[in-house]
């Protein structure tokens, strides 16, 4: 198992400096989701670097999975997000996913009607799928191509610890847990760096509770910015370099894992007298 | 067996010899006009029915407007032909130029529907239409446009069933063609998705109502190109082809094979066609035979005559699959 | 100002006709996510059984209607029976095929069985007629108002008041789900097919004397009752009412302003229109 | 104390795999029996099958003998009506309905199970209150899961299965949830509780199993289990190398 | 009755294309009835020239696609004519197939303009068109009804626009039509038309509603309702005994015209008539109607047609009837314009309370005819 040094304060609080592994890739400054007359989410600023992993915990209805809406753009939220440092508040969420920043949803989210294979394919076919015209006149290249993305395909289930017996299946025939990593894969696909992925924990355990671990980290060594959001504590103290706490909306607590941990508000608004 | 057929030389051997056969198919059936009409009608209506198979298996929405472009494709040759005396080709390129425009403007009028809604939507562009064509005198009101001349392709006259047939022949192969590639892209894929999970769709970079809209857009010229066949077919271009009678032999062309079987709609076609050609038995039979057929066949397989065929064939293996006895060791 | 009463009037008895043919489908669309495409042959049947019984079995009009209504529900209750895989499994669009093929059938059995001639169903509240500016109103259509009223109003308190209305929501969300609350799937679908199936024939029995009665009637109502259900908004019953009246009186507006020719593609016209604006259709809840 | 379910050589299968194989588990009056096990080793497909229920079409043999009564033969309304509630892994309450109707709607009331009111619900999750009248499908993941539990006791059953119900749930409401279950156990309700949390769950089990590829490969009683290595090697190192 | 001729010379075949299902259905099946019974009679005279008639019919369910499909076929099995037809559009449709096999065609029933002159250079109209209708009913309004302020309620297709116009076109200029409305083939529910029509105050009232089974008779029980108090034409041809049965009592007093009714004066004196009328009863049990007599009436004016020219030839047996007068036929004397279009004589009629009472003649001038 790999261990993860842990990250400097200063590196922590220097809001606006770059860590020592990269570049700031996700920048989140001042971002608030209201649903109605409730507000779900309350001035949220962050930002991960690329290299890093952001863990945000925080009891039920915290606002962490609408936090995640915000930032993609898929709720009316207020505040602003740079991405790069490009500002891209006006993108749409398909904009911003063809910019390379993904989200996983927290209900397992897959196409139901496509074997395991077909979606992890799918998620290859923005960048690599044949337009009508050149899939039409010329249909051999499309056939290579498609070789090709099925190769990759296979290649990055296998590579995220979905074995090839369950590529023929449908995904909801697949285990609880492996249905969890589908969905990341199929998030995650080509082309993306910063991935914003809710609970991938949920419902896993065990020995793959590891493999989850490990591969949440391969992806950080391989330069791509994490948020993570988790409800299991060892994961989230484990691979995260820093972690953001929510209570009702609102940031109680951000810093190093072994820092939060200590903290008086976390330890009664979430994780109880137990840990 | 399966890797012969995956075997891009076998299957264009394969595609041009099928086709050859089905040019002859007619006379080898013994000829005459009857049979000549009913193989192009087929072809006719496949083609129809192909633009409403993209939408129904691919972007999973029943459109009830789909019978518009198919009225729109006939009425534009019949008026073009017939009015400007065009060239039945350019008019062709008329046809579904016109098509494909009503569908951007329907395309961005749904483009928030799903469903039901979308459903009525279009339902409601056909009613619409059918009010305009029944009733501007351009379009020859309740009566349609008649005096439809012969259809002539450059030199090669059209006119009589036998020459007529080729044509449709070579359209329907065409469409067919056009539409396996379509889902092979990327565009075809992307409907699916959209149809299945769009939140998923959008976080994965895709715009999903463009999407939709262009899927719909592209499902034009296939029933434009069957209406400008069918208007030199039968010489004749009425208010009846906005008529629930194609909206419902595209619906069950489409639906009883199975969704997205790429031969379904010319299977289930000729199906239709040569029931109402050669064993008709009256209008309120027919509907009960039509219906009771549709009825069974939907009511006992999830996946239309598909399922059946799947069926069968599982039975078959599992047949098979049985542990055979031992074979008597071979000496070499 | 008279003329715009008298069609107001009218308006109203035309609506309350639309209302009542729809609501079996509300219902069924709202509360079951189901559709019926055999609904407007269901119309038809509920007509012509009413009729036979009263010409053939000489029952009194008053006598005909129920026994309408309970035939035509068993039918309903064989058609979901048939039907049951493809309900649990929500497959919306074979379900739509395989109602129109039992239409086609209802249909092609009834112009055997009763002829392709026009029958008229003598109700006795068609002679009495309340004159009102310079239009009037039978009887029958002050019964069809009523019913209709009382019909939406009964489905309404049932669906969104009591336990069983949210059953019935509850199994058309996601019948498997259903079963962990007690819920038997299979009993709510026959509930609701059959009572959808037996207003339907309740608004042949009481639109039917309105008009000589034909075996090729029922796509007109099918498509009429299609409009009203997804104007009125998908998932509301209440929706269903204002839409059905709201269509009658657009028709005897527009009938009486600009041409009753063009009524009905005009309706399609503001559909088209609405629906883009608010694809929900005029339902107000969230 | 008497068995309340006891269920016997259940053998599952989706099309030719086989899911469970012949596993025989049962529940006494007041017992917290949990189950732990691999991704995939088939406790969802075991708890369902017991339930009657699935949204797929698995092939279940075996008896399921509820309270004397064999209940194999019943659908899952039937056996949810006669005491088993089921909380399934995922989509445990109507999306579309708020939380008050979800809660309102149960009325599968047997004579013998603890009466919950909705209030009483409400008392066990606070964050529900609040949030009565909002519908279940905007929930956040937490809240959804703390409504499915609170339907299922609602139905005043002898028999509660709760399938992960640590999923999604902060690890403070974990410990709470788990210790309201245990409470009730103490009123003679049977809990059959599927966890990957092992820790969490060996704090309030009586006694658990081990599945593993559908099969039990170890039973005891909580203290056993601890002690066990399979236990240790598998769920208790937690992510921190042993 | 003939007695064993050695060789039976092949027999003639009429196809028939008419709907025999849906709404259309039982008017179909009358003009099939017609067109059998008058078969009937002429094969049991010997035939023409010794040749029998068979008939093959098709149902074109009220389509054109439908009736497309079916002269395909009637022209595959070899007819030598085909008769029939309901409506319009699939007559028009049917034009270019049979054009194209050269086969006669004779349209019973539809009285579409486009019909003659169109792309069948043969085509022959058994009914009256518009301009006939139109004619008489301007003629019985004006003069009989000396009405002044006329209101029009049309049916919103070729037929109901065309016949509007050409009564608007043969009303008197000082009469005025105070308002016209228009409706759907389909539509049952009249009132909101009945209302606007009540307040612009006629004299009397036009209607042309071809829907015989359910609108026609749906309008008069609503204009009896509504207690009007002007009198009522109705377009031509548009009140047959269906119409009167369906409207039933309470019905408004209808005034129309048309051009047979098989047991009133002068009809039932033809002599053909007689017959034809007999064997009808005999094979359908109840009376002919008009449609039927008109399907008798394409029977006998082609067999006549046949015998004249010698030759079942598409353009002899055309050739034998434009332009030709028949003396002695189901409808009395007729003849045939240049055009195809047959001329008969037409009564003015009024139904009140069920109980038909034939009028006066309402004489049509030839160039009317011609139109
Ligand atoms: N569409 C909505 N309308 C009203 N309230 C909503 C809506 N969506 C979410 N909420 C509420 O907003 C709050 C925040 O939800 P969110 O999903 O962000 O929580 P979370 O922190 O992810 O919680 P969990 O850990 O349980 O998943 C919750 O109380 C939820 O009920
Ligand atoms: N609908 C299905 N069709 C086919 N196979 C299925 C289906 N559902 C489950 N399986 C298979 O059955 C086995 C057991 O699955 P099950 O869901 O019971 O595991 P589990 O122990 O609950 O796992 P998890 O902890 O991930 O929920 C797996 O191999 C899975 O692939
Ligand atoms: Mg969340
Ligand atoms: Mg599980």
């Amino acid at each position: 198992m790999t261990s993860v040094t842990p990250s400097t304060p200063e590196q922590v609080m220097g809001d606006e400096r770059k860590s020592k592994s990269g570049a700031v890739a996700l920048s989140v400054e001042g971002v608030s989701v209201k649903y109605g007359a409730f507000t779900a989410l309350t001035d949220l600023t962050f930002h991960v670097d690329d290299g890093e992993i952001l863990g945000i915990i925080g009891p039920n209805g915290a606002g962490k999975s609408s936090s995640f809406a915000a930032i993609t753009n898929s709720v009316k939220r207020s505040g602003s997000v740079t991405l790069y440092g490009e500002e891209v508040d006006r993108a749409s969420t398909q904009r911003l996913s063809r910019l390379g920043l993904r989200r996983t949803f927290q209900q397992n989210s897959f196409f139901a009607e496509l074997t395991v294979l077909e979606n992890a394919m799918a998620s290859f076919q923005l960048a690599e799928g044949s337009s009508l015209l050149k899939s039409t006149l010329t249909p051999w290249v499309e056939a290579r191509q498609r070789e090709s993305r099925r190769a990759s395909a296979k290649a990055l289930l296998i590579e995220f610890g979905i074995p090839e017996r369950y590529h023929a299946m449908q995904p909801d025939d697949l285990p609880h847990g492996l249905q969890r990593v589908l969905s990341i894969v199929v998030s995650y696909g080509s082309g993306s760096r910063v991935l914003l992925v809710d609970e991938p924990g949920a419902g896993v355990g065990g020995e793959d509770m590891k493999d989850l671990a490990e591969l949440l980290v391969r992806l950080k060594r391989q330069g791509m910015a994490l948020v993570l959001i988790e409800h299991h504590m060892d994961l989230v103290m484990e691979i995260c370099d820093r972690i953001l706490v929510l209570d009702r909306g609102a940031t109680i607590a951000h810093g190093a894992p072994a820092m939060v941990q200590r903290d008086p508000a976390v330890l009664e608004a979430y994780l109880g007298k137990t840990t | 067996m399966k890797s012969l057929l995956s075997n891009p030389v076998v299957r264009i051997v394969g595609a041009v010899a099928a086709i050859v056969l089905a040019l002859f198919l007619p006379q080898l059936l013994g000829g005459g006009n009857k049979i000549y009409t009913t193989f192009a009608l087929i072809a006719i209506f496949a083609i129809m029915s192909y633009g409403m198979d993209i939408i129904l298996s691919d972007l999973g929405e029943v459109s009830l407007g789909q019978t518009v472009f198919w009225a729109a494709g006939a009425y534009t040759t019949a008026l073009l032909v017939i009015k400007l005396q065009w060239d039945p080709l350019l008019s062709l390129v008329a046809a579904i130029a016109v098509s494909m425009a009503i569908a951007i403007v329907l395309g961005l009028i749904t483009i928030r529907t799903r469903e039901f809604v979308f459903s009525l939507v279009t339902y409601a562009s056909a009613i619409i239409a059918m009010a305009i064509v029944t009733n501007v005198e351009l379009f020859g009101g309740s009566d349609g446009l008649v005096g439809m001349p012969v259809l002539e392709i450059g030199p090669y006259n059209a006119g009589s069933a036998q020459n007529f047939y080729p044509v449709a022949l070579i359209s329907v192969v065409l469409v067919i063609y056009a539409v396996a590639r379509f889902r092979r892209s990327r565009l075809g894929l992307t409907a699916r998705m959209t149809h299945m999970n769009p939140e998923l769709t959008t976080t994965m970079g895709f715009d999903v109502r463009k999407t939709r809209a262009i899927v719909f857009m592209i499902s034009a010229p296939a029933s434009a190109l069957a209406g400008w066949l069918y208007a030199f077919q039968r010489s004749y271009v009425g208010p009846d082809l906005l008529d629930q009678f194609f909206l419902l032999l595209m619906l069950t062309a489409v639906i009883l094979p199975g969704k997205r079987i790429l031969f379904g709609p010319l299977i289930a076609t000729a199906i239709l066609v040569i029931q109402q050609q050669h064993f008709s038995f009256g209008g309120d039979v027919d509907k009960i035979v039509l219906g009771g057929v549709l009825a069974v066949v939907l009511l006992t397989s999830k996946d239309g005559l598909a399922g059946w065929f799947r069926g069968i064939a599982s039975a078959r293996r599992k047949r098979r699959d049985e542990p055979a006895p031992a074979a008597p060791a071979s000496v070499n | 100002m008279n003329q715009f009463l008298s069609q107001l009037i009218n308006g109203v008895a035309l609506g309350a006709g639309y209302a009542l043919l729809a609501v079996g489908w509300s219902v069924l669309l709202s509360a079951a996510r189901l559709v019926n495409f055999s609904h407007g042959q269901l119309y038809m049947i509920g007509a012509f059984v009413t009729w036979w019984s009263m010409s053939s079995l000489g029952l009194p009009y008053y006598a005909a209607v129920p026994i309408a209504v309970i035939a035509v529900g068993l039918i309903g209750f064989l058609m979901q029976g048939l039907m049951s895989k493809l309900i649990i499994s929500q497959n919306l669009v074979s379900l739509m095929l395989v109602t129109l093929a039992f239409g086609y059938i209802i249909t092609g059995g009834a112009s055997l069985i009763f002829s392709g001639n026009p029958r008229q169903i003598a109700s006795p509240a068609m002679g009495e007629r309340i004159y009102i500016l310079n239009t009037y109103i039978t009887m029958q259509e002050v019964v069809i108002i009523i019913a209709a009223l009382v019909l939406y109003g009964v489905t309404w308190l049932v669906l969104e008041k009591t336990t069983a209305g949210r059953k019935v929501r509850g199994v058309a969300e996601d019948p498997f789900l259903a079963r962990l609350y007690g819920i038997n799937p299979g009993k709510v679908y026959a509930g609701v097919f059959v009572f959808s199936a037996a207003s339907a024939a309740l608004a042949g029995a009481l639109i039917g004397p309105r008009h000589p009665i034909l075996t090729s009637m029922g796509f007109e109502e099918v498509i009429i009752t299609f409009l009203v259900v997804v104007l009125g908004g998908i998932g509301s019953i209440i929706g269903g009412l204002v839409a059905g009246f709201g269509l009658g009186l657009f028709v005897a507006l527009f009938g009486a302003y600009v041409s009753p020719a063009y009524a009905m593609p005009a309706a399609f016209a503001v559909l088209l229109v609405l629906l883009v604006v608010r694809p929900q259709g005029l339902k107000v809840k969230s | 104390m008497n068995y309340v379910v006891q269920a016997e050589h259940m053998h599952v299968r989706y099309g030719h795999s086989v899911a469970v194989k012949d596993i025989s588990i049962s529940v006494k009056e007041g017992e917290l029996l949990a189950i732990a096990g691999a991704n995939g080793a088939g406790k969802s497909t075991l708890v369902n099958a017991i339930a009657g229920w699935s949204r797929a079409t698995p092939r279940v043999s075996g008896t399921v003998t509820f309270k004397g009564d064999d209940v194999s033969k019943l659908r899952a309304e039937m056996r949810a009506r006669r005491g088993i509630a089921l909380v399934p892994e995922s989509r445990g309450a109507f999306a579309e309905m708020t939380v008050h109707e979800n809660l309102s709607m149960v009325d599968a009331k047997n004579d013998e199970g603890k009466n919950f009111e909705i209030e009483d619900i409400f008392g066990l999750f606070p964050r529900l209150k609040e949030r009565r009248s909002q519908q279940a499908g905007t929930l956040s993941g937490g809240e959804r899961q703390m409504l499915a539990i609170g339907r299922a006791l609602r139905a005043a059953p002898s028999l509660l299965i709760l399938d992960e119900p640590s999923v999604g749930l902060a690890p403070r409401l974990v410990v709470e949830v788990l210790q309201h279950v245990k409470e009730l156990t103490q009123d003679g309700l049977a809990v059959l509780l599927v966890e990957q949390n092992v820790r969490a769950a060996l704090e309030v089990a009586d006694r658990l199993s081990l599945i593993e590829q559908g099969e039990i490969t170890a039973t005891g009683t909580a203290d056993e289990m601890r002690e066990d290595d399979r236990t240790i090697s598998a769920y208790l190192g937690g992510l921190r190398a042993p | 009755g003939d007695d064993g001729e050695a060789a039976p010379a092949d027999p003639l075949r009429i196809g028939v294309i008419v709907p025999l299902s849906g709404a259309a259905g039982p008017n179909g099946g009358h003009v099939l009835a017609g067109i059998e019974a008058q078969v009937s009679l002429i094969n049991d005279a010997g035939g023409i020239d010794g040749r029998m008639i068979e008939v093959v019919s098709r149902d074109d369910q009220s389509t054109p696609a439908t009736g497309v499909s079916a002269a395909t076929d009637l022209v595959e099995e070899g007819v030598d004519v085909v008769m029939g037809g309901w409506n319009s559009p699939v007559t028009l449709a049917i034009q270019p197939v049979l054009v194209r096999a050269d086969v006669l065609n004779i349209t019973s029933i539809p009285q579409n303009a486009s019909i003659l002159g169109g792309a069948d250079p043969t085509a022959i109209r058994m009914n009256a068109g518009n301009a006939i209708g139109g004619y008489t009913a301007a003629t019985y309004i004006a003069e009989e009804l000396g009405a002044q302020r006329v209101a029009m309620m049309l049916q919103n297709d070729a037929y109901g626009i065309d016949a509007g116009a050409f009564v608007r076109q043969n009303l008197p200029d000082s009469v005025e039509v105070v308002s016209e409305e228009l409706f759907e083939y389909t539509d049952t529910d009249f009132r909101v038309a009945i209302s606007n029509v009540v307040a612009s105050n006629p004299d009397a009232l036009y209607t042309a509603n071809a829907a015989e089974s359910s609108g026609q008779p749906a309008l008069m029980q609503q204009l009896g309702a509504s207690n009007i108090d002007f009198p009522y034409f109705a377009g031509t041809g548009t009140v047959s005994h269906t119409v009167i049965d369906a409207a039933g009592e309470g019905s408004v007093e209808t005034m129309s015209a048309d051009l047979y009714f098989g047991d009133v004066e002068p009809w039932a004196s033809y002599p053909k008539n007689v017959t034809f009328m007999e064997r009808f009863e005999e094979q359908v049990g109840s009376m002919p109607d008009k449609f039927a007599a008109l399907g008798g009436q394409s029977v006998d004016v082609w067999a006549q047609a046949v015998a004249n020219a010698g030759s079942a030839e598409r353009q002899a047996v055309a050739d034998a009837i434009y332009g030709q007068t028949f003396e002695d036929t189901i409808l009395g004397s007729v003849s045939f314009t240049g055009h195809g279009q047959q001329m008969f004589p037409m009564f003015a009629f009024s139904v009140s309370d069920g109980e038909i009472t034939v009028l006066d003649e309402i004489a049509i001038p030839e160039e009317v005819w011609e139109q």
